[in-house]
């Protein structure tokens, strides 16, 4: 493993840099030079990244692993360094996270225009950038986690950007601890891997792994539900998938970047980087198609209803992830990261283009008073098809790459594996439905914007107007990517992630089952979008009562099956009440103060009792002093009286 | 040979001086105030101190036909005596109201003799001599308030109790004297095993132990202290708390180890269950008490307990251990109440440890120097109280009895509780309604004795090795006893 | 100078202490001349510890700069003192948080501040006393010393004097520490009587001989343990931390709780009485995990910071017992790491908080809000230690708790450490929401707008000057340990090599008494170099 | 002539004599009858002294007795002037009214 010259330590450190800069200076510099350092060193990150793909293009060897990485903990036989570690997975996501997070970068100098703590906004940036990459390049877990929490961090300290605003606080809160719960889990996982193998580098497990595999599959299994638990923390699958949409009190670049493209994939990179282990815990990849799956249907469902531009598409990421996860679990890592990148170009795009489109109306996020914003807003609506198209999984744009290899996995996975294609079949129709739902209300038809249906007066409804050049710009990139990211084609990238994601995923036979299920898949979609042009289409009101045929359902799906409410009630609430009752009363009060109390008292009435002895009596006094002058005569005439004459005998034995 | 006036020089220059302060009363105009009388006191004291170290150069001997013995351990207690009664005096030199008469000093210079004299008396009769010099002046300067209702009431209970425990002590010396035939203490040992009847030996013996522990305020004989703390003007109580218990401490020592050293294995576990008692008692008491003097009445019986608990060593090492403990109590002891007497001014009217709220604040130096004597009664280390309690309970657990001290340490972890609530009580900010502590000025006479209480204190506890050289050596003036 | 090093470092505050008790008492607003004079002398105590590290040769057992004079010759007790590995960097951080405390009092204290630094001072020499004494007296003096400053500073500057409370918590922390430190001397005394000396190296090997009396050297070995889990404390003895936290002046509950006990218990229980420990181990085991949970559980629900600090404090202790008790290299060496970290990071939050407590001195979390935009430089600094706090990676907590967990989990029993680890989760929750509810908006329209006059969040002022080099100090410090843990631990961990290895023969019989219930063999993978374990590689 | 009286009954009457004393003390009212008692349990012991004396043939106990009753002396002027200050200032000489410092 030569090491020719990547820097990669210097693809981490450089957003660090930009973060000290902004976050130490960022407040006393005038905005135009916050945003070019803000700008600038993702930049130069980006292109050391593209000059490492240049290089393997020409033919260099990887994976590449730094020589003499500094050394992190070293006690007793435990070692760990900051071991960075470049091979096909990393260079893909490394692209992804740079590439698209320059895009964002670019993106939000224009959307955050007007907005206070404009440098502490992109020195959070900066700073998430930093973690993400140390994620990625991380060659041992230990260091894998230092950029797992720390993008954790920096999802907290961008949801809660608005300071003023309890919700962003709130949100915030609730986004750190739910990823730390999936943490505890990664925790968990580290420890029993250092029980079993010693050490947490991934290149000396997977060498001890093939060596002489002695890891059993119970133990194995152990391992991997742990991982998935962190995993799930982090992808917001089910259960722990609903700090997301809360997630949304940011701003939209902040959703774009974190909670679209690269931190929630994260789960999705850590299952494809330890696939050794998955694939000796089948069960576990079970355990992963099945949550990828549920939470992609679940997901869909709820995404139909929602009326909050951004929640849409939250929940949209949400059940794009359980397509992920889906991938992963039927064993097809490479499709689960192909459709990973494609996902990362075109929910970027919908994010930024709905953040364009907020932008545009002067902060209005609530679909239903939008419309006809075709002929204000091209650009922005041009380039929002070209995604919508791709997620819908429509023949030329990414997405129907990506979505049909993994569903064609899933197809050949036996016969649970049929069962999962049907729900993600469904999934699929869904998804179109949605997404153009949220197509036609957002651009075409007549502006909703003057009759609001709940008649608070928007009174400074301005003309809708087209970003600046800045923001329509990524736009545009992303677009491009989002049409043409998936001709690479699955067999093409599954070979190039062969080495780091290793062979076990074969690659679907073609012929005419394969021909058959893209085509089965693309008619899903037409139909989804056919169903939307029904309801939404045409302005009559058939959604309406639509909703109101099926009003019970319409409700549940609307309160999000009221999940967040049974949480609250099933978990926060006792936890409380068992704190402040359980421990606060008993455990404080009682126990430990009472204890110590009794003692207190006892002492305390004894010397109460004592007190009162001395009565002030003057013939009290000669009356104790009596009978303790008798006391001492009985005791010391004790001997001979009783006729025992111990005593005496002692003076006898004494004097010989 | 020495003459034997060289052995009673101390008592002699006492005496003296006490005879020059009463004429000198009789000289002065009735209304002129009494200072000089107390200066001249403190003189005559002081050359005593220096004549009593000068005996510790004297080799070992009796004197007037053996009636009296000087030895180290007589010279240690006589120099620490008179070290107390020299504090005693400066401090009641500013502390006592104007009008008083000049005899207050004479009494406790006759008294100081009678307590030296107690230390270096080896026939019983002359320890019966001291033991009722000291106790008269005692009873007299407890009731010198006259005019409040509590001095006269402590004098008399003082007085009464005193003479009943003094009665005992007589009838067992009359036993003891029908038993073996003398009074002479050396005469006692030897004649013991061959005395008519054992039963009237031990007799003798129990009777004695009544009038000794009343004069040590030893628990079921300790119901005399509260009161009579409290009613007695609190200069007195410095010198009543220390110096008649040191002097009745050297008593016990030297009849335990002097007279009856054959009934080791009969005085023993009494004395165990004695000091017990004490240390319980003195404890719980004092953790409800409000008032300030009250409480440290209290304190003195546990201590006193303490004391006694050393008796469970072995060989020469309890006597050491008695005699550095009684170091350090006096020079804690005489701190603490010079300090109350300087707060609470001549007409004591703050009686109640509420009552010294803020002391700390309003002049750090009294407080401060009142917190170093509570934390050296409660024994926190480089303290004089630490080494002392930490030295007389090492000797016990020597002597194996690990139960006594885990007792011992456990009470005065409890003692920490009633001694920290006065220190806190200082600690804190004058309670909002409270009358503005207004607090009397340092006069030279007061500031000398408490600072050298003060210095004692931290010496004792910071650099012991000079006392505990004194007091070993006075352990070795008893002949090593029957092989302990 | 070596050979002076330690003594200096003890009589340097104690000459501060003089120095500052003779100054003229000119009224106290203009110069505050006492608390000057205070910094200076803890600036150059911190100049001479930092001597030690530097002149420290690492992996060398035994003692180092070793001072042995007599001093007090009938029961031998001599004047020796000495520094290892373990006790190297308590000193230093002791030396550390001396000058914190003076900055954090300078404007809280406003009348007799030369009683409060003359104390404060005192109580600096009291505790290095304990981590450099190496004669069990001069140990026991040094331990009982240092409750005296806390006690009276409590309750002369207190933070409600007005209700007496400031007096009921200095009076029970002080009896909560004494009273079971009676049993210390009893047993200190036992020891003297059967070994004849007070020396930790000859006492050490006396009961390494085996020729005590059994049984009385178990009650020997328990009054050791209940005088330091008191100290520390541990789950059920820690009645005092509440009150003390919401009652003592910052400056004094910054320091008062964690080193002391900690060190004692590893120095004077576990090294002491190896076999001992280990019996006593199941239960410290239990009592460490389910105090972290406690602990956490309990600041959940608090109102006031200082008690939702106190129980985190608690919590993060327990993860220190956890650490000592399970005998593990990493174990250990993370509890050593864990106290210095809770000493840095408790420094910090203590005087960020106390600087908005000192005007209105309120400390009800309600009472604030929104004050991120009012306290910039407070706020961020506060967010830094809370991290750390909660153990965010690149920061020092986090190489604390991952190698007290993975030494729990892997060489004592994984139960206990997954606990343990649950405890990760609910301290993200109460340290963020607390800041939630100081610095972020709180909702209530009161904030949001002008705050109302007199109203706490009114009153706060951002860091002074200094207060932000002190608190920046202190979180380069945690960034370091966090990056560099081998800075402390590479010290640490050499001094506890005789104690894992000595007490692996423990482990050996431990293992047969099946402690940890499951996998056995894995509690010899840590231990065992991974070479061996993949055989021909 | 009859035989000298033996010399335990003169123990047993200055026995006798000092338990008096002791009840006195306890059951009297009046400060001056306990004062009287303790002064019986004086001469109680100087029975004893001289029976002893006698005994051992031993002048010492007689010289004893002398110290004895002047000691006794010099109590009963320092007793009778403390009584008639609590009579100055209470008005009392009853024992149980002498309680105003109490626990």
């Amino acid at each position: 493993m030569n090491e020719p010259m990547l820097f990669l330590p210097l693809i981490a450190l450089l957003p660090l840099a930009g973060f000290l800069l902004n976050g130490l200076f960022g407040s006393r510099l005038p905005k135009a030079l916050v945003s070019t350092i803000a700008l600038l060193f993702p930049l130069l990150s980006f292109a050391l990244v593209a000059r490492a793909a240049w290089m393997v293009h020409a033919g260099l060897a990887l994976p590449v692993a730094e020589a003499n990485a500094p050394t992190w903990i070293a006690v007793g036989t435990f070692h760990v360094g900051f071991q960075f570690v470049l091979d096909q997975l990393t260079l893909v996501m490394l692209l992804v996270v740079t590439g698209v997070g320059f895009l964002i970068h670019l993106y939000s100098v224009g959307y955050m225009e007007h907005e206070s703590g404009y440098w502490r906004f992109f020195a959070y940036l900066n700073l998430f950038l930093f973690f993400m990459t140390v994620l990625v390049l991380a060659g041992n877990f230990l260091l894998m986690f230092v950029g797992w929490e720390g993008v954790g961090l920096a999802s907290y300290l961008l949801i809660g950007f608005y300071i003023d605003r309890k919700s962003a606080g709130d949100a915030g809160i609730k986004a750190f601890v739910t990823n730390r719960v999936g943490d505890f889990g990664f925790l968990i996982a580290m420890f029993l891997l250092i029980a079993h193998f010693g050490t947490l580098s991934f290149s000396r497990i997977t060498a001890q792994l093939s060596a002489h595999p002695t890891l059993t599959t119970g133990a194995a299994t152990l391992i991997c539900l742990c991982l998935v638990l962190g995993a799930v923390g982090k992808s917001a699958q089910i259960p722990l998938y609903v700090w997301l949409p809360d997630a949304m009190e940011g701003p939209t670049p902040v959703s774009a970047l974190i909670h679209a493209a690269t931190m929630v994939t994260a789960g999705v990179y850590m299952i494809a980087r330890t696939h050794a282990l998955f694939d000796l815990a089948p069960a576990a990849l079970t355990v992963v198609a099945v949550i990828g799956t549920a939470t992609a249907f679940f997901a869909a469902t709820v995404a139909i209803v929602q009326t909050d531009i951004k929640r849409v598409l939250a929940y949209s990421t949400i059940s794009q992830l359980g397509y992920m996860f889906l991938g992963c679990g039927v064993g097809a890592y490479s499709a689960a990261v192909f459709h990973l990148m494609t996902h990362a170009f075109f929910k970027g795009l919908l994010f930024l283009a709905a953040g364009s489109v907020i932008h545009g109306l002067g902060g209005e996020q609530d679909i239903r008073r939008m419309g006809g914003l075709r002929k204000t807003m091209p650009v922005t609506f041009w380039t929002m098809t070209a995604a919508v198209l791709a997620i819908s999984g429509f023949f030329p744009f990414a997405g129907f790459f990506s979505k049909d290899a993994i569903l064609a996995a899933a197809f050949q996975h036996g016969s649970t594996g049929k069962l999962l294609w049907m729900v993600g079949l469904v999934t699929a129709l869904m998804t179109s439905f949605y997404m153009f739902r949220l197509w036609y209300l957002t651009f075409l038809g007549q502006s909703r914007a003057h009759s609001a249906s709940d008649g608070h007066d928007h009174e400074h409804h301005h003309h809708a107007h087209e970003s600046p050049w800045i923001m329509l710009l990524p736009l545009v990139l992303l677009a491009l990517l989002s049409v043409c990211g998936g001709w690479i084609g699955i067999d093409r990238f599954a070979a190039f992630l062969a080495p780091a994601t290793g062979m076990a995923s074969a690659a679907p036979n073609a012929g005419h089952t394969e021909l058959f299920l893209s085509v089965l898949a693309v008619l899903v979609a037409a139909l989804g979008w056919f169903v939307a042009h029904l309801f939404f289409g045409r302005r009559t009101s058939a959604a309406d009562d639509a909703a109101q045929r099926l009003a019970p359902l319409h409700r549940v799906l609307e309160h999000k099956y009221w999940i967040d409410e049974i949480y609250t009630s099933l978990i926060i609430r006792p936890i409380q009440w068992f704190a402040r009752f359980g421990l606060g009363w008993l455990g404080e009060l009682t126990l430990v103060r009472g204890s110590v109390w009794l003692l207190v008292g006892v002492t305390g009435l004894c010397g109460e009792l004592l007190r009162r002895w001395q009565s002030g009596n003057l013939r009290s006094y000669a009356a104790w002093l009596a009978i303790g002058a008798a006391a001492l005569l009985i005791f010391a005439l004790a001997g001979t009286l009783l006729g025992m004459n111990s005593l005496a005998d002692s003076i006898h034995w004494a004097v010989r | 040979m020495t003459p034997d006036i060289l052995r009673i020089l101390p008592e002699l220059i006492l005496t003296l001086t006490g005879v020059v302060v009463m004429l000198t009363d009789a000289t002065l105009a009735p209304r002129s105030s009494r200072k000089p009388l107390g200066w001249l006191a403190a003189l005559g004291t002081t050359i005593a101190l220096c004549a009593s170290l000068g005996q510790a150069a004297l080799p070992a001997g009796t004197a007037f036909y053996a009636t009296v013995q000087t030895d180290a351990f007589s010279a240690f207690f006589h120099t620490l005596i008179c070290a107390i009664v020299l504090a005693a005096i400066l401090l009641s030199i500013d502390a006592l109201p104007q009008h008083h008469r000049g005899e207050f000093f004479a009494l406790i210079v006759f008294g100081a003799v009678g307590m030296c004299l107690l230390t270096s008396a080896v026939e019983l009769l002359v320890v019966f001599i001291a033991l009722e010099i000291s106790s008269i002046s005692t009873y007299v300067l407890a009731g010198y308030r006259k005019h409040t209702a509590q001095g006269p009431e402590s004098a008399i209970k003082y007085f009464l109790l005193g003479s009943f425990a003094t009665a005992f002590l007589l009838y067992g010396i009359a036993m003891l004297f029908g038993a073996t035939g003398t009074t002479q203490i050396q005469e006692i040992a030897t004649l013991l095993p061959a005395a008519r009847s054992h039963t009237l030996v031990i007799l003798a013996f129990a009777l004695m132990m009544v009038g000794v522990l009343f004069k040590v305020s030893a628990a079921p004989f300790h119901v005399w202290t509260p009161d009579v703390y409290e009613g007695a003007p609190t200069p007195v109580v410095a010198l009543m708390s220390t110096a008649p218990k040191v002097a009745a401490f050297a008593l016990l020592v030297r009849l335990l180890y002097g007279a009856f050293p054959l009934l080791h294995t009969l005085w023993m576990p009494l004395l165990w269950a004695v000091a017990i008692l004490s240390m319980t008692v003195g404890n719980l008491a004092a953790l409800r008490q409000t008032n300030a003097k009250r409480m440290l009445a209290y304190s003195s019986i546990a201590h006193a307990g303490y004391l006694l608990a050393a008796l469970a060593g072995v060989g020469s090492q309890p006597i050491t251990a008695i005699a550095f403990y009684t170091a350090a109590y006096a020079a804690m002891n005489v701190g603490i109440f010079a300090l109350l007497s300087l707060v609470s001014g001549p007409d004591e009217h703050r009686s109640q440890i509420a009552d010294y709220r803020g002391v700390l604040h309003q002049s750090p130096l009294t407080g401060g120097l009142m917190l170093l004597f509570l934390i050296s009664l409660i024994g926190i280390p480089f303290t004089g109280g630490f080494f002392a309690k930490f030295y007389s309970f090492s000797t016990a657990m020597n002597g194996g009895a690990a139960w006594l001290v885990l007792i011992g340490l456990l009470n005065s972890g409890i003692a920490a509780a009633y001694y920290l609530r006065f220190a806190i009580a200082l600690a804190q900010p004058a309670a909002k309604n409270g009358h503005a502590v207004t607090l009397p000025r340092w006069t030279l006479a007061t500031s000398a004795a408490v600072l050298a209480a003060g210095a004692a204190t931290l010496v004792l506890g910071i650099a012991p090795g000079w006392v505990l050289s004194a007091a070993t050596a006075a352990a070795h003036s008893f002949t090593v006893i029957g092989g302990l | 100078m070596d050979g002076m090093i330690l003594t200096l470092i003890l009589l340097a505050p104690l000459a501060g202490m003089a120095l500052i008790l003779l100054l003229p008492d000119r009224d106290e607003q203009s110069t505050n001349l006492p608390a000057w004079l205070a910094l200076l002398t803890s600036l150059f105590t911190f100049a001479c510890t930092l001597h030690l590290p530097a002149h420290f040769v690492a992996h060398q057992t035994g003692f180092q700069f070793e001072e042995n004079l007599a001093w007090i010759n009938s029961p031998a007790i001599r004047y020796h003192v000495g520094v290892d590995g373990l006790s190297l960097w308590l000193v230093v951080l002791v030396g550390l948080l001396a000058p914190v405390g003076v900055l954090a009092s300078w404007r809280a204290v406003k009348k007799d501040r030369k009683l409060f630094y003359a104390l404060f001072l005192l109580q600096q020499t009291a505790m290095v006393g304990v981590f450099v004494s190496l004669d069990l007296m001069l140990y026991y003096g040094f331990w009982e010393l240092s409750l005296i400053p806390i006690a009276v500073l409590t309750a002369m500057f207190g933070r409600n004097l007005g209700d007496a409370s400031a007096a009921k918590a200095a009076l029970r922390f002080f009896l909560y520490t004494f009273i079971p430190s009676a049993p210390l001397l009893v047993a200190l005394l036992w020891l003297y009587a059967h070994t004849g000396s007070f020396d930790y190296a000859t006492v050490q090997a006396a009961i390494a001989s085996g020729t005590l009396p059994g049984w009385q050297l178990a009650w020997v070995s328990v009054a050791f343990l209940i005088a330091f889990a008191v100290k520390v404390p541990v789950l059920g003895l820690h009645g005092w931390l509440p009150d003390l936290f919401s009652e003592a002046p910052v400056a004094i509950a910054m320091i008062a709780a964690g080193k002391l006990g900690l060190y004692s218990l590893i120095r004077f229980h576990v090294e002491l009485f190896p076999a001992l420990a280990h019996r006593a181990a199941p239960w410290m085991i239990a009592l460490a995990a389910v105090g972290i949970l406690y602990g956490a559980l309990l600041a959940l629900v608090q109102k006031d910071f200082w008690k939702l600090l106190a129980y985190a404090t608690l919590g993060s202790l327990s993860f220190c017992t956890l650490g000592i008790y399970g005998f593990t290299a990493a174990g250990m060496s993370g509890a050593v790491l864990q106290t210095l970290n809770e000493g840095i990071i408790g420094a910090a939050l203590f005087l960020l908080f106390g600087v908005l407590y000192e005007p209105a001195s309120a400390s009800k979390l309600a009472d604030f809000g929104g004050l991120a935009t009012k306290t910039p430089r407070l706020a961020t600094l506060f967010t830094i230690a809370s991290l750390a706090l909660i153990g965010l990676p690149l920061l020092n907590g986090f190489v604390g708790e991952f190698l007290v967990l993975s030494g729990t989990f892997t060489g004592v029993s994984r139960v206990w450490a997954t606990v343990a680890a649950l405890g990760v989760i609910l301290s993200a929750a109460y340290m963020l929401g607390a800041i939630q509810k100081i610095f972020l908006a709180t909702g209530a329209p009161a904030h949001a707008t002008g705050h109302a006059a007199g109203h706490p969040s009114a009153t706060a002022r951002d860091l002074t000057g200094s207060e932000t080099v002190a608190v920046a100090l202190l979180a380069l410090l945690m960034l370091a340990l966090g990056i560099q843990p081998g800075l402390a631990t590479d010290a640490i961990e050499p001094a506890l090599q005789s104690i894992t290895q000595s007490l692996r023969m423990g482990a050996q019989s431990r293992n047969a008494a099946n402690l940890s219930p499951t996998h056995p063999e894995s509690a010899t993978v840590i231990a065992s170099s991974p070479a061996n374990l993949k055989g021909g590689r | 002539m009859n035989t000298p009286v033996p010399a335990d009954w003169y123990l047993l009457l200055s026995a006798a004599l000092f338990t008096l004393g002791v009840i006195g003390f306890l059951i009297k009212r009046s400060l001056i009858t306990v004062f009287m008692s303790i002064e019986l349990m004086l001469n109680a012991v100087n029975l004893s002294f001289v029976t002893f004396a006698h005994e051992w043939h031993a002048v010492k106990g007689q010289i004893f007795v002398f110290f004895v009753m002047m000691v006794a002396a010099a109590e009963a002027a320092v007793g009778l002037a403390i009584i008639i200050s609590i009579f100055r200032v209470r008005g009392t000489l009853t024992v149980d009214q002498i309680d105003r410092m109490k626990l």
